[in-house]
């Protein structure tokens, strides 16, 4: 099978001296930096952290239910084991992970800028996550937290005993984070785009990233109040949310989710970036309807915010109130079936490769189409009533979030890898590593659509007899998607050292990122780049290389 | 190459409104304004008007509201993405409170 | 062959008891997986065609095969496709959900009424009788059963997958859902919504039984009060009759036949009396003074528990004339004032939250 | 292939030298990184925005359902110190407009006392406040187990004689979600004043050594952005919270 991959000559290259990871040494200059491409690593480190601190987490809630029986822990143990699981894998992994790194890496390189906007914001956005994190931990460790990631009141307010303050609060901080990652985003985009990058020649990555931005700046501050009023109600005893003061639960519930549903935007949208940087380069072409892609992302954000009352159909919202939502839901169904058509036909007459990066991408198209689909089941209200609260909503945002975003993350990861450090991970087992994840989380995750189906609920430590096979099959599954997830961490940090030598443009891709040095030069630039080519301009490219050939040779 | 004299962004000349000075009398009108705005609304709000009262009293606040942005944070000077900011921040305000609120009084119509 | 007799006895039955939804036992549940199964042919066409046009285009336009690639911008025919047509897919989806929803949460107005109280971590059912249960719920088939919900404590969600149906039991406020059982047999209950340490204890088990083996039941069972009389109990006992006797100059309005009609507000907003309505007139009468009356009533707020509630709900919904309440009106007018009385008596009324 | 046309590397650096001091290297103008300033500025009053959204919210709903209660309640407030302190808030905005314009004009002490005016009003404001909050503690009208709501059912001579009815118990206990609110809302509005007045001294402080003058106020600039919208924040509020039905 050949290859796009152009590496320089292993004999002679070596890594550019100087460069963005060179540039200064010790520690304080990295705790210190305000370069957006090493704060990006800080994330890379603190997200895979967490991730697999949630992920170990996930393990034992696998290896609980492979029997009927809540035998292994406690119920009580059961329910804090996944609220950790749901709030470190949502708001410490999920929502930070391709914004805060790849997007902080590649969005100043992408629009020709030296920086983010505001670089110590940027920094304090890192120390905001580090401290929601640490208070998340802490939390978890001083007796953990008992109300699912969604902090259903009057639970959490009255009837829980665990800390939910601390990890309210950690949220709320976590949550700033996001917002001032969002906001450097937005005005990046806007102000700092270089000479003769106009809207449509921004890579698709930027305007993905933009729409999630606009969610994140727009939504997460209603997230931070709604907690700011659990915390108040749960200390002081203020009685917005409480039933026996006379204040509505339904309301928390409409606070809660018009943060909580664009948040899966705010998840997915980044991811959908990568995909479609990846699919252009490994096919050598413009991706299909260039146009349709970039407006299904603004337009995904938009209606986005319509929509949140389809995860409280069956909590006593009026009937009408029910119809209204069910149907700009089915609206905001569309513009993620445009990307998955337009992805496919990118493909159409293009030449291409499977590297990893592409391979993911694929298992991305498979998974996130399967979860795109089974949304469409949750957001028709009469099937919803069914299939809400059991296992099949459980493996729809699976499939979603772990197949579709944490696909589109090590794609990306991959994908820009030798941009980021310079060195070539290992191909062939990396190709391994992607095929065992998709078998993996099929394995995993499909099995929840029928026990789900079966009306298995979720958030249940103990469960029927008959619901066991499906369960058992689900954790057998889960063992191989460990294995697919730990792949890829031992073989990156080998490729650290020993590495190929990437060179400046191994996937000989357009973005103005894979013109400059890798790793990049602290300031990206040495001179602010004046784009005159168009956006995914493989002809482009081939000139420049033909040019190359010509003044060299 | 790249020389920074042609850097300035060309291609998008209305993001670059003249920095405009406004005059002391502008914000001394406009403080004026937000004074007797106060005294009306408080003045309406001892006033029978029904289901009008809280509509009066919004209006006022919303009018003030409005000159202050326009005038003391110089959204009227500012460049159209600017005033796109601030609408879109409006708009999502809109959405949260209308569609909230269209569940809880499409509940007081009853089943059907 | 290799594999371990465990695993070989998990497959063996798995694949005796292989299904894909759980048994279709009420009316309502054969149409909810027609939509069901609408969906997933729907789905698995997409998945099918994206899966391969990815397949087709990843053969025909490899590397080896297609070494340059054409480039093309893109086609307005090709997007207004598979723009229009998902979406006219979704809307057929919306639609047809959306009528199920109605059905399913529009109970029709012979349907039999059964309460079910959620709190941490049990079901409890009242039926009109006075039967109690606890995580168990019988029903007969062949007839419209309408579940009332309501939540002591937190949120709790009361799942029946067999019928397709689920409600949110919430703090503070009646939901309701109604089925008719088809196929005699015992099914799941579920808690759905998550609440606290037990939640996946709080399981129970719906009885369906044929309408015979219910009466058998009915009679089996009785506590020997029926909801109406322990609600009477607890009207008198309450001292709600001291108002609402319609006598000429009663200072409360006459509750006979007051269940289902349509009342016009001090506020001037017409209501129907029905079962929400009722239990929020007891609790925050203020808000719910009929016109014509004062202010006056006190609020029942902490005082009756949601079991006592439901009793008197049920026999305001039952009394159809004031005889009965003027009779005992008299008579606790003649007694003494005897605070616990109603605890001396064999089979009191049950509800009354003592302070 | 870094050596592309369109990127030109190389190594030399570029003319960092002629950047004005306030210049971070990786704008182009000054006048580029104003404008991006103040536009993040707008941004993150656009999450305030949504931040107090999340409260307009709920005001709306409870004040639908609990209209007497919310009524009750608001006649507990006193109508002079809010108006008051709806005078001062809209005074100091004025003079940070003014302030604003004295660091445009490079007018050093007309910056000096602006701001000093808009701190001692500032200031005022949350003096005003801490009276009301008192008062507040004195009724029982703090909104938890300590709560009182009895008041509402049988309000004092002079209440009636101002025009209070007597509440039914069951909506006077709903008083206690208005007054959740009340301290909600206010209470995120105080503390943005906290924040703002402790900003206002450390601008303050380099203001009186003489900073602000040389063109670079793009922090004078969006902390006036910053106060104006507590203003406006507030001008909402006075209305919502102590003007309901004072005619009743």
């Amino acid at each position: 099978m050949s290859t796009i991959v152009s590496l320089p000559d292993q004999a002679t290259a070596q890594i550019p001296k100087r460069n963005y990871i060179t540039n200064e040494n010790g520690l304080m200059s990295w705790l210190l930096t305000g370069d957006h491409k090493r704060i990006a690593m800080l994330y890379l480190i603190s997200i895979t952290l967490f991730f697999f601190i949630g992920g170990a987490l996930a393990g034992l809630i696998r290896m609980e239910l492979l029997t009927p029986q809540s035998d292994l822990m406690s119920t009580d143990t059961y329910n804090k084991v996944f609220t950790m699981h749901g709030v470190i894998m949502i708001f410490l992994f999920l929502v930070p992970s391709v914004p805060a790194t790849l997007g902080n890496f590649l969005i100043p390189i992408m629009v020709g800028a030296k920086d983010l906007a505001f670089p110590k914001i940027n920094l304090l956005s890192w120390y905001l996550y580090v401290a929601g994190g640490i208070m998340t931990l802490a939390a978890m460790i001083t007796g953990g937290v008992d109300t699912g990631w969604t902090f259903t009141t009057p639970m959490s307010t009255h009837f829980s005993n665990t800390n939910v303050v601390t990890t309210g609060l950690a949220i709320f901080v976590a949550g700033f984070s996001s917002i001032f990652t969002g906001l450097n985003f937005i005005v990046t985009i806007h102000r700092m785009r270089a000479p003769g990058m106009t809207w449509f020649k921004l890579p698709l990555f930027c305007w993905s990233h933009y729409a999630a931005s606009i969610l994140m700046v727009l939504g997460t501050p209603v997230l931070a109040i709604t907690l700011v009023l659990v915390v108040l109600e749960r200390t002081i005893g203020i009685g917005v949310f409480d039933p026996t003061k006379g204040g509505d639960p339904i309301l928390f519930q409409h606070l809660f989710w018009f943060y909580s549903h664009p948040a899966v935007y705010i998840m997915i949208l980044p991811g959908m970036g990568v995909i479609s940087e990846v699919i252009s380069t490994f096919s050598r072409k413009r991706v299909f309807g260039y146009t349709a892609v970039a407006f299904s992302s603004v337009a995904i954000a938009v209606f986005g915010f319509f929509v949140w009352a389809h995860h409280m159909f069956i909590m006593g919202v009026s009937n009408y109130a029910v119809l209204v939502f069910s149907l700009l839901t089915m609206l905001v169904a569309v513009p993620s079936a445009i990307k998955i058509f337009n992805w496919a036909f990118t493909l159409y007459k293009g030449s291409i490769t499977f590297e990893t990066p592409m391979l993911y991408a694929f298992g991305f198209m498979g998974l996130f189409t399967i979860g795109g689909l089974t949304g469409v089941f949750l957001g028709s209200s009469g099937t919803d009533i069914h299939l809400t609260e059991t296992y099949f909503i459980v493996a729809h945002f699976h499939f979603v979030m772990v197949g579709g975003m944490l696909m589109a993350f090590l794609s990306g990861v991959h994908f820009w890898w030798p941009k980021m450090t310079g060195r070539m991970y290992p191909e062939k087992i990396s190709q391994l590593a992607a095929v065992v994840t998709f078998i993996g989380f099929n394995f995993t995750f499909f099995p929840q659509f029928l026990v789900g189906m079966l009306g298995m609920p979720r958030r249940y430590a103990a469960y029927p007899q008959e619901f066991q096979v499906l369960n058992v099959f689900s954790t057998a599954g889960a063992t191989i998607l460990g294995v697919g997830y730990l792949l890829p961490i031992i073989y990156l940090l080998w490729s650290l050292k020993y590495g190929e030598i990437a060179g400046n443009n191994p996937w000989q891709a357009t973005g103005l990122e894979w013109q400059i040095q890798s790793p990049p030069l602290t300031e990206n630039f040495t001179t602010i780049p004046i784009v005159t080519q168009d956006v995914y301009d493989y002809e482009w490219l081939d000139r420049q290389k033909e040019h190359e050939v010509t003044h060299v040779g | 190459m790249a020389d920074l004299q042609t850097q300035h962004h060309e291609h998008e000349p209305e993001q670059h409104a003249e920095h405009h000075i406004v005059s002391p009398m502008v914000y001394a009108v406009i403080l004026g304004a937000l004074l007797v705005g106060t005294a009306i609304t408080i003045g309406a709000s001892y006033l029978e008007m029904g289901p009008w009262n809280p509509v009066v009293a919004l209006a006022i606040a919303c009018t003030k509201a409005t000159l202050v942005v326009l005038f003391f944070m110089h959204i009227k000077y500012s460049s159209k993405l600017m005033k796109l900011t601030v609408g879109a921040g409006i708009f999502t305000f809109l959405i949260l409170v209308g569609m909230s609120l269209s569940d809880y009084i499409s509940r007081a119509w009853g089943q059907w | 062959m290799g594999l371990s007799p465990v695993i070989w006895q998990f497959l063996v039955k798995w694949m005796v008891n292989f299904a894909i939804i759980p048994p279709e036992a009420s009316k309502i549940a054969p149409q909810v997986d027609a939509l069901l199964v609408f969906m997933t042919l729907v789905s698995l066409v997409g998945l099918v065609l994206v899966g391969l046009l990815v397949t087709a285009f990843s053969i025909m336009y490899r590397r080896d095969k297609n070494p340059v690639a054409t480039q093309i911008e893109g086609s307005t025919l090709l997007e207004a496709t598979w723009t229009i047509i998902p979406l006219g897919l979704f809307l057929v989806m919306f639609v047809w959900g959306s009528v199920l929803y109605f059905r399913i949460y529009t109970p029709p107005p012979n349907a039999m009424n059964i309460y079910v109280v959620g709190k941490q971590w049990m079901w409890k059912a009242e039926h009109p009788g006075g039967q109690h249960e606890i995580n168990s719920l019988h029903v007969p088939t062949g007839r419209p059963i309408q579940i009332t919900l309501i939540s002591q404590d937190v949120f709790h969600s009361f799942s029946i997958p067999a019928f397709r149906v689920k409600r949110e039991a919430i703090p503070g406020r009646y939901t309701t859902v109604w089925f008719e059982a088809t196929t005699p047999g015992a099914y799941h209950l579920f808690c759905t919504q998550y609440c606290g340490t037990q939640h996946s204890g709080m399981v129970g088990e719906v009885d369906v039984l044929t309408p015979e083996d219910y009466k058998k039941w009915l009679a089996g069972s009785t506590s020997g009060v029926s909801l109406a009389q322990n609600g009477e109990r607890l009207f008198a006992s309450l001292s709600c009759n001291a108002c609402h006797n319609g006598q000429p100059d009663s200072r409360g309005p006459s509750l006979a036949d007051v269940y289902g009609s349509k009342l016009m507000l001090t506020t001037g907003q017409p209501i129907l009396v029905d079962e929400a309505y009722l239990r929020q007139a007891i609790l925050n009468p203020s808000q719910h003074i009929t016109q014509g009356y004062a202010p006056i009533m006190p609020t029942y707020q902490g005082q009756i528990s949601e079991e006592g509630l439901i009793s008197l709900v049920e026999y305001i919904k039952n009394l159809s004339s004031n005889y009965r309440v003027q009779q005992t009106l008299n008579t606790t007018g003649l007694l003494p004032e005897q605070p616990d009385k109603t605890s001396s008596r064999p089979a009191g009324a049950q509800g009354v939250t003592k302070p | 292939m870094s050596d592309s046309h369109a990127i030109a590397a190389e190594a030399g650096h570029d003319n960092h030298a002629d950047h004005p001091p306030y210049l971070r290297h990786h704008f182009v103008s000054m006048e580029q990184q104003d404008e991006t300033v103040s536009f993040g500025m707008w941004l993150f009053l656009l999450t305030e925005i949504m931040f107090f959204g999340g409260l307009f919210t709920a005001y709306l709903i409870y004040r639908n359902w609990y209209f007497p209660a919310f009524v009750a309640g608001s006649h507990q407030l006193d109508i002079f110190w809010g108006s008051l302190n709806t005078l001062l808030l809209i005074c100091s905005s004025f003079t940070m407009a003014m302030g604003v314009w004295s660091a445009e004009t490079k007018r050093h002490k007309g910056l000096v006392w602006s701001l000093i005016g808009t701190l001692i009003l500032g200031i005022g404001f949350l003096g005003i406040k801490t009276i009301e909050y008192t008062e507040k503690y004195e009724k029982h009208h703090i909104p938890g187990h300590t709560f009182d709501w009895k008041g509402f059912v049988n309000p004092t001579p002079e209440e009636i004689a101002k025009g209070d009815k007597p509440l039914a118990p069951d909506m006077a206990q709903k008083t206690e979600v208005y007054f959740s609110l009340y301290f909600a809302m206010t209470g995120m509005h105080a503390l943005h004043m906290i924040i703002g007045i402790a900003l206002l001294l450390g601008m303050l402080v380099k203001a009186m050594r003489g900073g602000y003058m040389d063109g670079h106020i793009a922090f004078v600039e969006n902390f006036g952005l910053y106060w104006h919208f507590v203003d406006i924040v507030w001008i909402f509020l006075f209305p919502l919270l102590y003007l309901i039905s004072r005619h009743q």
